[in-house]
């Protein structure tokens, strides 16, 4: 297996606040990740810096270790393959969930391909099949504004899958989401780990538990721990700063 | 002293071309009746000839002259003075001042008076006061003669320095008899020491009297002439950048005032206040009306007009500022946009309803006595009304600062303007903190008006003038900072005044605004943007 | 959905029998049913309308609210306005055969080189697009790149035209400053005072309306604009989605800026005159207020909504000169706080029968 | 109801009324007047009040009975400083509403923007503010103020009065200074001013900060030869331009001001006391002593019914106006344009200076040139005038490309005759 992402010594702070400090980490391709961590750890701006949102202040970040991610933007980062769901689920409220669906598929997305794009039988039976997978298909022509949490969060899952990424960062999938939910989004992600590469950030441990996987600890800007969930939550340091006794 | 008068009497007599020897009484009345006819030219002589009679009626009536007070009753042909009490014509005859009555309008026409003819006399009181007990009138009488210097005034003057006492009185008959030695035929060495005086003056009166001299036919004054031109102006070269910095403060204060209230309606509440200009427009037609009621009522409270007018000028457009929140833009809360267009529609009606109740044209707003003319510092010439407004700027500045950041209702308009949910449910009642907001940007903004008002058109069209630089100013500083408005204004004001000396005014406010829209590329937030962790989704 | 929704077609339609009575009314019908400044004055109208169209594509689409959408109708108008000074060639009143006449009166000695090419129809009809083209490039490429956003933008934007209004109010600048362009006698040697070519220049109007329209109308229905709607929505995420935004801004913004120069081309023949006024920022704002009338993010209901306020000025300035501004601000008021949608949309909602059921909590879990 | 059904509703309303008004005017029914003055916007401050001075002379006439027994009746527009909308409006006067001849403009953009209406639907419009000459139109009468009637003897005042060597030529950056400073460019020249003792300076409209400009002006007036500033700086930039020069203590014993397009109404919004001394060339002040002049004051404040409102220049233009048009249409029997047109060349009839001006062939008329002095009270004392009546001249000598030209609408049927061609250039 290959090394589909490696972040080293990347360092970013706002306002003197180290939101990221000397943090070094490297996913493997189709590895299934969890990243756990307290609130303010670093969580979400590690995945920013990744997508090129934000820029680190030092490190390197490196995609399939050649390219340079801290040299892309998001759009730039999303079409090497990196798809990012977002902690509140974001849709594009006042579009029909299919075509939500569509505008994320895996098509050419320059001016001229959108302007003269004509929908194929294929490109529908490719969304039909997406919106079964997230259960949306009996409201697949309701405004996105109009779906439960829940399934805005289901559908921004489709709209990422849609775009058939090689990575897929998830920010915190389960929230707003019924237990029943919340086992099935972990299947899900089980499932397509292994042809993609996936990195979860979550607070919910049972949700960590079930995608049963390996596990990285944030604190403070960088890595605490790594490894299985009951070798991480054996750690000392861990049971301090996060889980508690 | 009575030596000085008599020496008068003969100076004078021979100023004025006088055959006779002593004046009296008779040929004073006959002198003063015989005003109003002849050219301009005649009356100059007249003037003369009043000036020497030494009649103690001499100035109060060649001042009523010059100031188009003497006039000749339509009903009569009497000469008379006419003075204005309360919008009323008094007129009092000119020589026994006897009561004359009330003039009605168009009853009397004033003895016409023309630059030169006032210049005469000018000079001519000048005389008569050099030596009155007042030292002010001194002063002016010594300004008179270096301003128009006239060689046979040259012994008088240096008989007035003698006993003259005044340190700034005698400084100002220095330098008008150095004026007057160079205007006449002194001996070169009177004449070097008379540049070296002005040099030292070092202003533009001094250059203009020492430029000619450069021309002088005699090589030594050329020379120290042309020496001490070329040192003035190397020294007014080097103030001048101090005095753009100046005109740039003060073109920023104007902005400030302008963007202030914005800042806290626009900034602040996000609300695209295209009403802002109408409301500091209803801060100077408060001003307005306050000074009509002072003018017609209580004339002795004029100088104070300005700071009665400022706490009014703050309620009234406060209040209508409130009426707008609660009115309209309450209703478009999360709609910024929505919100311009119904400001719009407010500032359109605001400015047809001042129409319709001050009329179309101008209204005067008279500048208090504080804040007219101006001073020197070193060589920079500060206007008072420049200065009391970048004062008032910077106090308005100071109290909104406190009032946001000191005081519970400010505490609470940052709470809702940051997050109106949970301020709401932490029991902040949000409409009436949005109303008190909206009024005080509104309110500042009249207040701006009051300032405006002393330097700029009091029209139904003063608020638009100053809307879209009112803008510029807060996005620049970045919105919802009121330092970024502070820091804002005094940048874009100090640049537009050290480009135009160069590009001209136009091109000097077309290169900013190029520049502000450039800048914005830079910082898409503005000078002081919010900065820290983007928490968009 | 198709190009033509019922929507369309209606307003089309109408647009139609409007171009069709108008001409023939005042042309054929003798007695002149229709006066013939009422031609122009329609005319005038119809190239608002597409402005409000233009402005509509990247407001109510994009959400790029730009504030100086007048300063692209006024160049396509000056483009066209220097074509027609052109053509007046020694007919000034110094019948000087290449210069006109302010620059004869401001002593040029010859055309200064922008000038140049201006003689030839087709150059200036290319301007008429290019010149506002290219200032929208230029300045959303700056704009768009730095993702100046929001109120910031339309500030800027207002910054832009407010600058080009001083700019061309200055006489050195050989656009004839404050006075602008004007005394123009004809186009392709049609005489701009008769009947006929102003019925021409109207019913060319009305096609570039309905053309502007279609134009708009097939963008905003193509996959782009589906993407131009998620942008205005969610800018963030379509950019995670792996779309340039800057790239899509900047085409909506200039195909945009294009139509509102081809809507000032025809303007200014119509009115006959064109001068710095037009850049005026308040001119730019009362474009925002005839597509927020008509009903935003419509297209048809921009039309509608510049035909309207302009209509509504031209009445009350004629009915109450003392107080049409009362009138005209209250208006303003009352649609911003009482009809959200707009005209169109208030109109359309007490037409349409009860919209599809709002989902129920079961159905959606 | 559809859209496009309110849509044409809305444009055949506009078409119905504007056309039903159309069916009032007739040969026996009242004359009609235009008055296409704007009442909102920038030149509102200026133009309003002569909207009321022509509703006031309609007034005074139709107490007179009228012009043979037909009343007057005043068609007021707001074209609301906006100059597109002047030419729509004027179409709408005269196509919609018949006028017979319409008061009105102030800005030259304005004027140029109606002047192909005017030509296109033959009407009559009188133009009462001073403006830059270098035109006459077949259908427009000028009775402001040309260049050589106002610009001209006013620096003549200052050289021969004033002993002036120095000049600053400020003005608004628009087409009326411009051709002014121009022609008084030529003009010093040809008297033996060199280049450098003049200074111009262009400012744009509603110029609002004065500091550089006037400081500007003390250091050219302090070379030692005497200066004068001509403004010709339009209405809205002088009252901050005026407060300037009063703070800086530039008095006018020391740099006079002559100004152009300052009046008794611009004053009204200022505080006059620094600014004694300095001077307006204009044809007419509210000081002026005549009986024809108080009578016209009285019924001005009477019909104002304010009485601290004030008259000036280009009211007494249109009051020229009114009456040379009155005389004209009683002479022509008839308010069609082409007979009034012809008959108002000649037509004579008092100004309120004391004089009779005269309408000449080029369709401007004679004036008196007086230059006055800014009293304390916001009026003007007369200190000079032209000891004749100074006749209007549409092209200037002062400049090449229009000293060839002249105008005659009488004889040569022209306003742009080119005396070296002879031949009616741009027509």
């Amino acid at each position: 297996m290959s090394v589909q992402l490696s972040l080293d010594g990347v360092c970013r702070s706002f306002d003197g606040f180290k939101a990221i400090n000397n943090l070094s980490l490297t996913i493997e391709k189709g590895e299934l990740r969890a990243v756990i961590g307290p609130n303010g750890a670093g969580k979400t701006t590690m995945m920013d810096i990744i997508t090129g949102k934000t820029r680190p202040d030092e490190g390197e970040v490196l995609w399939n270790q050649t390219v340079d991610l801290t040299k892309t933007d998001e759009a730039g980062s999303a079409r090497l393959g990196i798809g990012r769901k977002f902690q509140k689920p974001t849709v594009f409220e006042t579009q029909s969930v299919k075509t939500n669906i569509a505008l994320s598929l895996k098509e050419p997305r320059t001016i001229w391909a959108t302007l003269f794009h004509r929908s194929s039988a294929a490109e529908d039976a490719r969304i039909a099949e997406l919106l079964d997978l997230v259960k949306l298909s009996a409201v697949a022509d309701w405004m996105a504004g109009d779906l439960s949490h829940g399934q805005k969060q289901w559908l921004e899952i489709g709209m990422l899958l849609a775009q058939d990424p090689e990575l897929l960062l998830v920010d915190e999938p389960a929230a707003g989401m019924t237990d029943a939910e919340t086992m099935r989004t972990a299947d899900l992600l089980r499932s397509i780990a292994g042809k993609h590469t996936v990195v979860v950030v979550e607070h919910d441990m049972d949700f960590v538990r079930a995608l049963n996987c390996r596990v990285t600890v944030l604190h403070q800007g960088h890595v605490l721990a790594e490894g299985s969930l009951d070798h991480v939550s054996a750690n000392e340091q861990v049971i301090e700063v996060y889980l508690g006794r | 002293m009575t030596h000085l008068r008599s020496y008068l009497f003969t100076v004078l007599t021979c100023v004025a071309g006088l055959l006779a020897t002593m004046a009296t009484a008779q040929d004073f009345d006959a002198l003063v009746a015989s005003l109003p006819d002849g050219n301009f030219d005649d009356r100059a002589a007249v003037v003369g000839q009043i000036a020497a009679s030494g009649d103690d009626r001499a100035v109060g009536l060649l001042e009523a002259l010059s100031d188009g007070e003497l006039q000749v009753l339509k009903s009569d042909g009497r000469l008379v003075i006419v003075t204005d009490v309360k919008g009323v014509d008094i007129a009092a005859d000119a020589l026994t001042g006897a009561e004359a009555g009330v003039v009605p309008r168009r009853g009397a026409s004033a003895i016409r008076v023309n630059n030169s003819l006032r210049r005469t006399i000018g000079a001519a009181i000048g005389i008569l006061t050099l030596s009155s007990p007042d030292p002010a009138r001194r002063l002016t009488a010594a300004e008179a003669a270096f301003r128009a210097p006239d060689p046979d005034q040259l012994d008088l003057l240096q008989t007035a320095i003698l006993d003259e006492t005044d340190p700034r009185v005698s400084a100002a008959l220095k330098s008008a008899i150095a004026a007057t030695t160079l205007a006449g035929d002194s001996t070169v060495a009177d004449k070097l020491a008379a540049i070296a005086i002005l040099k030292t003056q070092a202003n533009q009166a001094a250059l203009g009297i020492l430029t000619p001299l450069v021309a002088a036919p005699d090589a030594q004054i050329a020379a120290a002439a042309a020496d001490a031109v070329d040192q003035i102006e190397r020294t007014q070269k080097l103030w001048s950048g101090a005095q753009n910095v100046l005109f740039g403060i003060s073109l920023g204060s104007v902005l400030l005032l302008a963007a202030i209230g914005l800042a806290i309606t626009f900034g602040v509440m996000g609300v695209i206040n295209m009403a802002h200009g109408e409301l500091v427009m209803i801060g100077a037609y408060t001003t307005f009306a306050v000074q009509e009621v002072i003018r017609n009522s209580f004339p002795f409270l004029f100088d104070w007009s300005l700071l009665i007018a400022a706490p009014l000028a703050f309620l009234m457009a406060g209040a209508v500022g409130v009426a707008i929140e609660r009115g309209c833009v309450r209703f478009l809360y999360g709609r910024p946009l929505e919100t311009l267009l119904a400001t719009w529609g407010v500032s359109l009606i605001l400015q047809q309803t001042v129409r319709s109740i001050f009329g179309p044209n101008n209204r005067e707003v008279g500048n208090p006595s504080w804040m007219s003319g101006a001073f020197d510092i070193g060589h920079l010439t500060i206007t008072y009304n420049r200065l009391w407004i970048f004062v008032f700027a910077l106090a308005v500045f100071a109290i909104l600062l406190f009032v946001m950041k000191k005081t519970p209702i400010g505490l609470q308009m940052r709470a809702v303007t940051q997050n109106r949910a949970m301020a709401a449910s932490m029991g902040i009642r949000t409409g009436w903190v949005d109303a008190m907001t909206f009024g005080l940007g509104a309110g500042i903004a009249g207040l701006a008006g009051v300032a405006l008002s002393q330097i700029d058109n009091v029209s139904p069209n003063l608020g638009q003038s100053y809307i879209v630089d009112s803008f510029m100013v807060v996005v620049f500083g970045g919105a919802g900072n009121i330092w970024g408005t502070l820091a804002g204004a005094f940048s874009i004001g100090i640049a537009n005044k050290f480009l135009e000396p160069y590009s001209g005014a136009v091109l000097a406010k077309i290169i900013v605004l190029v520049c502000i829209i450039l800048f914005i590329q830079k910082r898409p937030r503005g000078l002081f943007a919010v900065k820290g962790r983007a928490v968009d989704g | 959905m198709g190009l033509i929704d019922r929507r369309m077609g209606i307003f089309l339609a109408g647009l139609f029998i409007l171009t069709v009575a108008i001409p023939v009314g005042n042309l054929l019908i003798d007695g002149k049913p229709v006066p013939s400044y009422l031609v122009s004055l329609f005319g005038k109208y119809l190239c608002y309308a597409l402005l409000a169209v233009a402005l509509d594509l990247v407001w109510g689409y994009c959400g790029i609210l730009s504030l100086g959408h007048g300063a692209f109708f006024a160049l396509g108008g000056y483009a066209m306005g220097m074509h027609l000074m052109r053509q007046i060639g020694d007919r000034g009143v110094y019948a000087n055969p290449d210069l006109p006449d302010f620059m004869v009166f401001l002593n040029y000695s010859e055309l200064p080189w922008f000038w140049h090419g201006f003689d030839m129809f087709w150059f200036a009809c290319l301007m008429v697009m290019l010149v506002p083209g290219l200032l929208a490039f230029v300045f959303g490429w700056f704009a768009f790149r730095s993702r100046v956003t929001g109120v910031y933008l339309s500030i800027i934007t207002q910054a832009m035209t407010y600058a080009l209004m001083l700019a061309f109010f200055r006489n050195e600048m050989g656009f004839g400053g404050n006075n602008g362009l004007t005394d123009f006698k004809d186009v392709l040697g049609f005489n701009l005072q008769s009947d006929s070519t102003r019925a021409g220049l109207f019913i060319l109007s009305a096609i570039a309306l309905a053309a502007g329209l279609l134009i708009a109308k097939a963008i905003t229905n193509s996959k782009l604009g589906k993407i131009l709607i998620a942008i205005r929505d969610s800018e963030s995420r379509t950019r995670f989605l792996g779309y340039r935004v800057e790239e899509y801004k900047l085409f909506v913004f200039v195909v945009s800026a294009m139509m509102a120069g081809v809507a000032g081309a025809l303007y200014t023949p119509q009115v006959g005159i064109i001068n710095p006024g037009e850049f005026s920022p308040a001119n730019s704002i009362e474009i925002v207020i005839w597509v927020a009338l008509g009903g935003r993010g419509t297209l048809v209901g921009a039309a509608i909504g510049a035909f309207l306020v302009a209509l509504t000025k031209t009445l009350l300035t004629g009915w109450l000169p003392e107080a049409w501004l009362f009138a005209l601000g209250a208006l303003f008021i009352f649609v911003t706080l009482f009809m959200p949608t707009g005209v169109l949309g208030v109109i359309e909602s007490t037409l349409r029968r009860k919209p599809a059921p709002k989902p129920t909590q079961e159905a959606s879990v | 109801m559809t859209s496009f059904r309110k849509l044409l509703i809305g444009a055949s309303l506009g078409a119905t009324l504007l056309s039903s008004t159309a069916l009032a005017a007739s040969e026996d029914g009242p004359i009609k007047v235009g008055v296409l003055h704007s009442l909102s916007g920038t030149m509102a401050i200026s133009e309003t009040t002569l909207k009321d001075a022509v509703l006031m002379l309609i007034d005074e006439q139709n107490k007179k009975g009228g012009i043979d027994g037909r009343m007057l009746e005043a068609v007021v527009v707001d074209p609301a400083s906006d100059w597109p909308l002047f030419a729509e409006k004027a179409r709408e006067l005269i196509e919609a509403n018949e006028v017979d001849v319409v008061f009105g403009c102030w800005t030259s953009v304005s004027r140029k923007s109606v002047l192909p209406v005017f030509e296109e639907l033959n009407s009559i419009l009188f133009y009462p503010v001073q403006y830059e000459g270098e035109e006459s139109q077949y259908n427009v009468f000028y009775t402001g103020a040309a260049p050589n009637q106002q610009a001209i003897p006013a620096v003549d005042y200052l050289m021969a009065n004033e002993g002036v060597e120095r000049w600053v030529l400020a003005g608004t950056d628009y087409v009326y200074p411009r051709t002014t400073n121009k022609i008084l460019e030529a003009y010093l020249m040809d008297q033996g001013v060199a280049a450098e003792d003049i200074m111009v300076n262009y400012t744009p409209f509603g110029h609002s900060d004065w500091q550089t400009i006037v400081s500007d002006i003390k250091t050219f007036g302090s070379a030692g030869k005497k200066t004068a500033v001509v403004s010709t700086i339009n209405g809205d930039a002088n009252v901050p331009f005026y407060k300037e020069l009063g703070n800086q203590g530039i008095e006018a014993t020391d740099i006079p001001v002559v100004a152009f397009s300052v009046g008794e109404e611009e004053l009204a919004g200022l505080d006059t006391t620094p600014l004694v001394g300095h001077l307006a060339a204009w044809n007419y002040f509210m000081s002026v002593d005549s009986p024809e002049n108080d009578a016209f004051i009285d019924t001005w404040l009477d019909f104002t019914g304010n009485d601290d409102s004030v008259t000036n220049d280009p009211m007494e233009a249109t009051y020229i106006g009114f009456n040379m048009w009155v005389k004209a249409v009683e002479e022509a029997g008839t308010t069609d344009p082409d007979a009034v047109i012809a008959a108002l060349p000649g037509i004579e009839v008092p100004n309120l200076t004391g004089g009779t001006s005269v309408m000449l062939p080029n369709h401007h008329i004679t004036k008196p040139v007086l230059v006055g002095e800014i009293q304390d009270d916001g009026q003007f004392s007369v200190v000079w005038e032209t000891d004749g009546l100074v006749a209007g001249d549409a092209w200037s000598d002062f400049l090449p490309e229009s000293a060839v030209l002249t105008s005659d609408w009488v004889d040569l049927k022209c306003g742009n005759y080119n005396t070296q061609t002879e031949t009616c250039g741009g027509s």
